[in-house]
């Protein structure tokens, strides 16, 4: 397995990142175990975890029986008594089994009565890998809706080992969407000092003048692909990476829409109701003024995310769709 | 119980305390049902009427450090974990004084510095929490234990069984216990389940279980201290249910007309303050002047509780935006580990 | 109990229209059938099934065990079966317990392998009731983005009669919200015939020229209310009442705000992800040369519903918010 | 089981036709197995390679109008209950011929009209489903039943304990089955619960409960007919807990090194196709050739089916945007009642 210090050095996936995170967290500070379903001597299903039970013990990497509710609700009652548990869901989609706990016991707890719930629970999420409804699932959009979360999604290594470690250190309950298309594709040689990237700051992955494209996760690769095919035709992209979700920057927001004028909204998630429709109603609502154009979403149509390839590719918002929602929008 | 075992059992001190206790909760919630009546309270008005053996038993058998996951019809272990009647009647108020500064009401008060998780409505809900605070103790090696709760009704929710699993397999130091008082709002047993006893539950993860009378403070406080024991000693969790009955409707606004009165005259009789007396009064701990002092202590307590709730402060609006997040600071002042390591 | 004949005189209340609309269908349709904690003996928690137990007898008038996923799931399949399952959550707030089941069984059977769903959920909502965290959610909002659902909110008795036939007649999974602050505050003389109001129409609850309100529920109230109080200044608000929340009638909203050009969106609700942010998001998008001024979005803050009776008063949506930000967009 | 019980219990006809199944299920899994490792099939890939005898047996018992809600490994079910081999590969393909026309994937297959209730990965969501299916029959007063099942990683699910306790206090006509495999993915059973049989688990809810030897197809065979018999006479539900051993990874991309390979060995031993292949020899009822002649009617039915869901259409695009609401006539022409009474 990796070792602190083979962390430093040469390039690392999106998914090592993630490991590294864990396992420096895990070594800096004992309070940090790990729940979930075969994270243990399988190293989990995606094996972010291999090796781990070797050096940490069957308590710090806790195999649970499968019982999402359980687990997340024994995650919440370890936070509350000091520790800082980090539970990985197998995929994001059975989060919804433990939604009454995350929603109603952990989100509300310290509004209530004053108890902090220090935890992550990790969300391996989005489509793309023909996983069909049950395996592809963007779940963001509903604990978006849910005061006392914190959502955060990162789109490159740099970020997902920083945000995860912000995760881990923030005193409430944080939900991680890893993008499991992203975990081997993409790659990038990290700092070798722990580093942190702060909750509820936006990033702008590309700086430009004409359109903002306001995004996360694996769409972030797609705008910046568009961005690059776009400039030979001088239109420049502005691609603003939320990064987190939940307290939306809306600073970064509003401060890159009032640069360009002109907005897109881009998420994997299905569109009605999605987190970009809060972009753009903010949008609607505090920088009317700047607007030059509507605001333009690009979601996944609102069904289920279908298995059979060309199903999924017609599902999935595709850089073409960007391409031409920017030229028309740059024509407004 | 036998009088023989009680008194080699449970010191004197320890059974006055526990009879204190029965009366307090008694006197607390009459006071707090009687300003429902007047429409002074804010929102709902459940109480443990009748029931209150079950509280006092199990709260009276733990040590200062162990936590607690009370389900709602728990009054007596908020008080012996150290919540005032002042704070109770300022919370059924609505004040900024009650543990939840207003932000929530009646038996949803939590403190950890008082071990207390705070109830959540969603029944069966606050069972993981607390195999997940048993875990903590567990794994930091500490000697502490949770003692968590629901009624029959919460045994039919999925909640119930992930954490009883759980415990079991881990081996946490956690003792469950059923307040099976017959009825889930108006729903008898034999529409909740189709066993007789709730205890047989338990044999599906493993767990031993133990059925005792919830009406007897004693046999409660001893089974507690059992089941405390065995998971303090690294045994595991223990289940019990603690038979009783629901005396008044669900909530006060409820007639409860769905239970058969020749039920509730039957367990009218198995009155828990009125059996404790028979047992002091057995033992030779206490008489009827000692339990009289004791009333009209209580109700003194009680009427000075409700001066303090109704003098105290109600939160002001802007106070809604407050909390949602935690800081740092909130934190890092959490009583998380032994108060006594502290 | 209300009968069959009874129900066609006098004034009811939306809480009898509710019954009614029950009963009715029960005696038009033996498929029809109801489960929930306490609705027998007890008539639930709020009696709107009072009697219906002697009437229809144990296993149409089908008390559950406390156990909100076990019994959603059965109302699944009882109506793959045939039945016409509606069941009652004491609480909309205990849906939470449900969330599973609706979103990943009940919501995504037809699109995967063409089971059609068709159950009713009642769900009582919202707030004002001194309820508390826990008795006073709105959870409309995570519903809304899980495709598959239909959603409803009836804002009068008519509409609550209607809607609830409506949507026992439906083929697919609806989730019925009853706005408990209601039951028994408004009333209204019913129609003597059968009638339905249709899933996804919007319905005016007022006409003007000035301001769009588009709003649901019980706060379509309180928008009535400021329209008659700004009406004396020459304010004129036109009260669009959705009523089906999902599928959204974007035609009715996108037809009083091109007439109005500027649109309030009201809901009692968080706001942060809320349905007022598609509503506005839509709009942004698909009415932008239309609007006169900025979307304004009036919904409760991002916290939890709290007790305490000047806290609840703060959270919640006032009459007095609706005046001011329609002065405030008018004079824009 | 014994040789005698069997014959006298079970036809001739019926244990061939039992055989037949096993060896179809075997090819089309293997089949499948080989054009996952070719990277031919679309998503993951999970059999019930050593386990075949459970959804083969259980699937045998059962009447024309009775509904399954099958778990992740009964291919074998899903073949008796009608769904040809060409469906099934065309569902592995993503082909728009396969039962959810390339909406979803592998065992998620599901139809009303061959009462067989959609798989849906999250484990023991089903298991609710089943109960209101058979409420359904109930209340129609019609004599159908369900059948329906977990692995022993989804009984850790509260679901699973809601559906159990819900069909037990109304006497539903449900059949519940675990396939107790040993693991959960990688998780073994110490770490999923503290009892060694899953069938403790009906204990919790009044409900009959029996251990099965899942590798046997009669005894699987007899056992179902006996709960069904039971559930069909209005007695209610019954637990059964096959036992058995996952041969492979959890799907094929799993190795499965956490698997002690003794245990393998030792299950091996206990092929439920070579069980079944012993037991029709003592019988008299086959022999080598008829082994060996089925052996290749099965292949070639696979290689058929193979060739026609090859040669399906994939869905296209836009049919994305089909079928997420039902309409009126969609639910006119869904099977629900029995097909005898339509
Ligand atoms: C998940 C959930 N569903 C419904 C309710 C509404 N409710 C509150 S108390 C209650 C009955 C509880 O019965 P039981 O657990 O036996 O406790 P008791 O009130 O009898 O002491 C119900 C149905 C709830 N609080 N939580
Ligand atoms: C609620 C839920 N959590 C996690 C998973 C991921 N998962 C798929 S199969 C599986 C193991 C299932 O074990 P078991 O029920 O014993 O069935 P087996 O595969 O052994 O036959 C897991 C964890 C899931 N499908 N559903
Ligand atoms: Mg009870
Ligand atoms: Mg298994």
């Amino acid at each position: 397995m990796t070792t602190a210090t083979s962390h430093a050095t040469g390039e690392v996936t999106y998914l090592e990142a993630i490991s590294q995170a864990l396992d420096e967290e895990m070594m800096r500070d004992e309070r940090v175990f790990l729940m979930g379903e075969d994270i243990g001597q399988y190293g989990g299903a995606f094996r972010i975890t291999e090796g781990f039970l070797d050096k940490y013990g069957e308590w710090r990497i806790l195999d649970t029986p499968l019982a999402e509710s359980g687990f997340v609700g024994a995650a919440i009652g370890a936070a509350m008594m000091g520790l800082r548990p980090v539970v990985e869901m197998q995929f994001a989609d059975f989060i919804s089994c433990a939604f009454d706990q995350i929603t109603e016991v952990a989100a509300k707890n310290h509004y209530r009565w004053g108890a902090a719930v220090p935890m992550v629970i990790r969300a391996p999420f989005g489509g793309g890998i023909h996983g069909g409804p049950f395996h592809s699932e963007c779940p963001e959009g509903w604990f978006f809706h849910s005061p006392g979360l914190k959502l955060v999604a990162p789109s490159t290594p740099y970020d997902a080992k920083g945000l995860l470690k912000a995760a881990i250190r923030d005193p409430n309950p944080v939900i991680y969407f890893e993008h499991k298309f992203l975990y081997r594709r993409i790659k990038a040689t990290l700092p070798t000092d722990d580093y942190i990237v702060p909750i509820g700051k936006a990033d702008v992955k590309r700086p430009g003048n004409d359109i903002s494209v306001i995004t996360y996760g694996a769409m972030v690769h797609l705008a910046l692909e568009a961005a690059q095919m776009l400039a030979k035709e001088g239109i420049d992209l502005e691609v603003v990476d939320l990064r987190t979700l939940a307290p939306l920057d809306k600073e970064a927001i509003f401060s890159s829409v009032h640069k360009t004028s002109k907005a897109i909204v881009l998420h994997e998630d299905n569109k009605t109701g999605g987190i970009g429709a809060e972009v753009a109603a903010l949008l609607a609502e505090e920088c009317f003024d700047s607007l030059d154009g509507p605001i333009v979403r690009i979601a996944a149509p609102d069904t289920p995310v279908p298995f059979s390839t060309p199903l999924e590719e017609f599902f999935l918002p595709k850089t073409s769709d960007i391409v031409a929602a920017a030229r028309k929008l740059a024509a407004y | 119980m036998d009088l023989a075992d009680v008194t080699s059992q449970i010191k004197r001190a320890d059974l006055l305390h526990m009879y204190y206790y029965l009366r307090l909760t008694r006197a607390l919630e009459d006071r707090i049902t009687a300003l429902y009546r007047q429409g002074r309270i804010v929102g709902g008005c459940y109480t443990s009427h009748g029931m209150e053996a079950i509280a006092v038993g199990y709260a009276s058998a733990l040590e200062r450090d162990d936590v607690i996951a009370p389900f709602h019809r728990d009054m007596g272990a908020f008080l012996i974990r150290g919540i005032t009647p002042g704070e109770v009647l300022a919370q059924y108020l609505g004040k900024r004084t009650g543990p939840t500064k207003g932000k929530d009401g009646n038996v949803h008060m939590g403190d950890l510095k008082r071990g207390i998780i705070g109830f959540v409505s969603h029944l069966a809900d606050n069972l993981p929490v607390a195999t997940g605070a048993a875990l903590a103790f567990k794994m930091r090696g500490e000697s502490r234990i949770v003692v968590a709760g629901t009624g029959d009704g919460g045994t039919s929710r999925g909640d119930f069984h992930e954490a009883m699993n759980f415990a079991a397999v881990r081996k946490l130091p956690v003792v469950f216990f059923c307040t099976n008082n017959q009825y889930a709002y108006s729903t008898p047993l034999r529409l909740q389940m189709a066993i007789t006893d709730v205890v047989e539950r338990a044999k599906a993860y493993g767990m031993p279980g133990e059925i005792v009378d919830g009406n007897d403070v004693a046999a409660v406080y001893l089974a507690s201290k059992r089941g405390i024991a065995k998971a303090r000693a690294g045994e595991g969790p223990t289940f019990f249910e603690f038979k009783t009955m629901r005396m008044h409707g669900h909530s006060e606004h409820d007639p409860a007309k769905y239970v058969p009165p020749e039920l509730l005259e039957e367990w009218k009789k198995r009155d828990p303050i009125l059996a404790a007396e028979r047992l002091l009064i057995e033992a030779g701990y206490g008489d009827e002047t000692y339990f009289h002092e004791i009333l009209e202590r209580v109700k003194k307590e009680v009427e000075a509780a409700l001066e303090f709730a109704e003098k105290s402060p109600l939160p002001e609006g802007p106070e809604v935006l407050e909390g949602v997040f935690a800081t740092d600071a909130d934190l890092s002042h959490q009583a998380t580990h032994s108060r006594s390591a502290a």
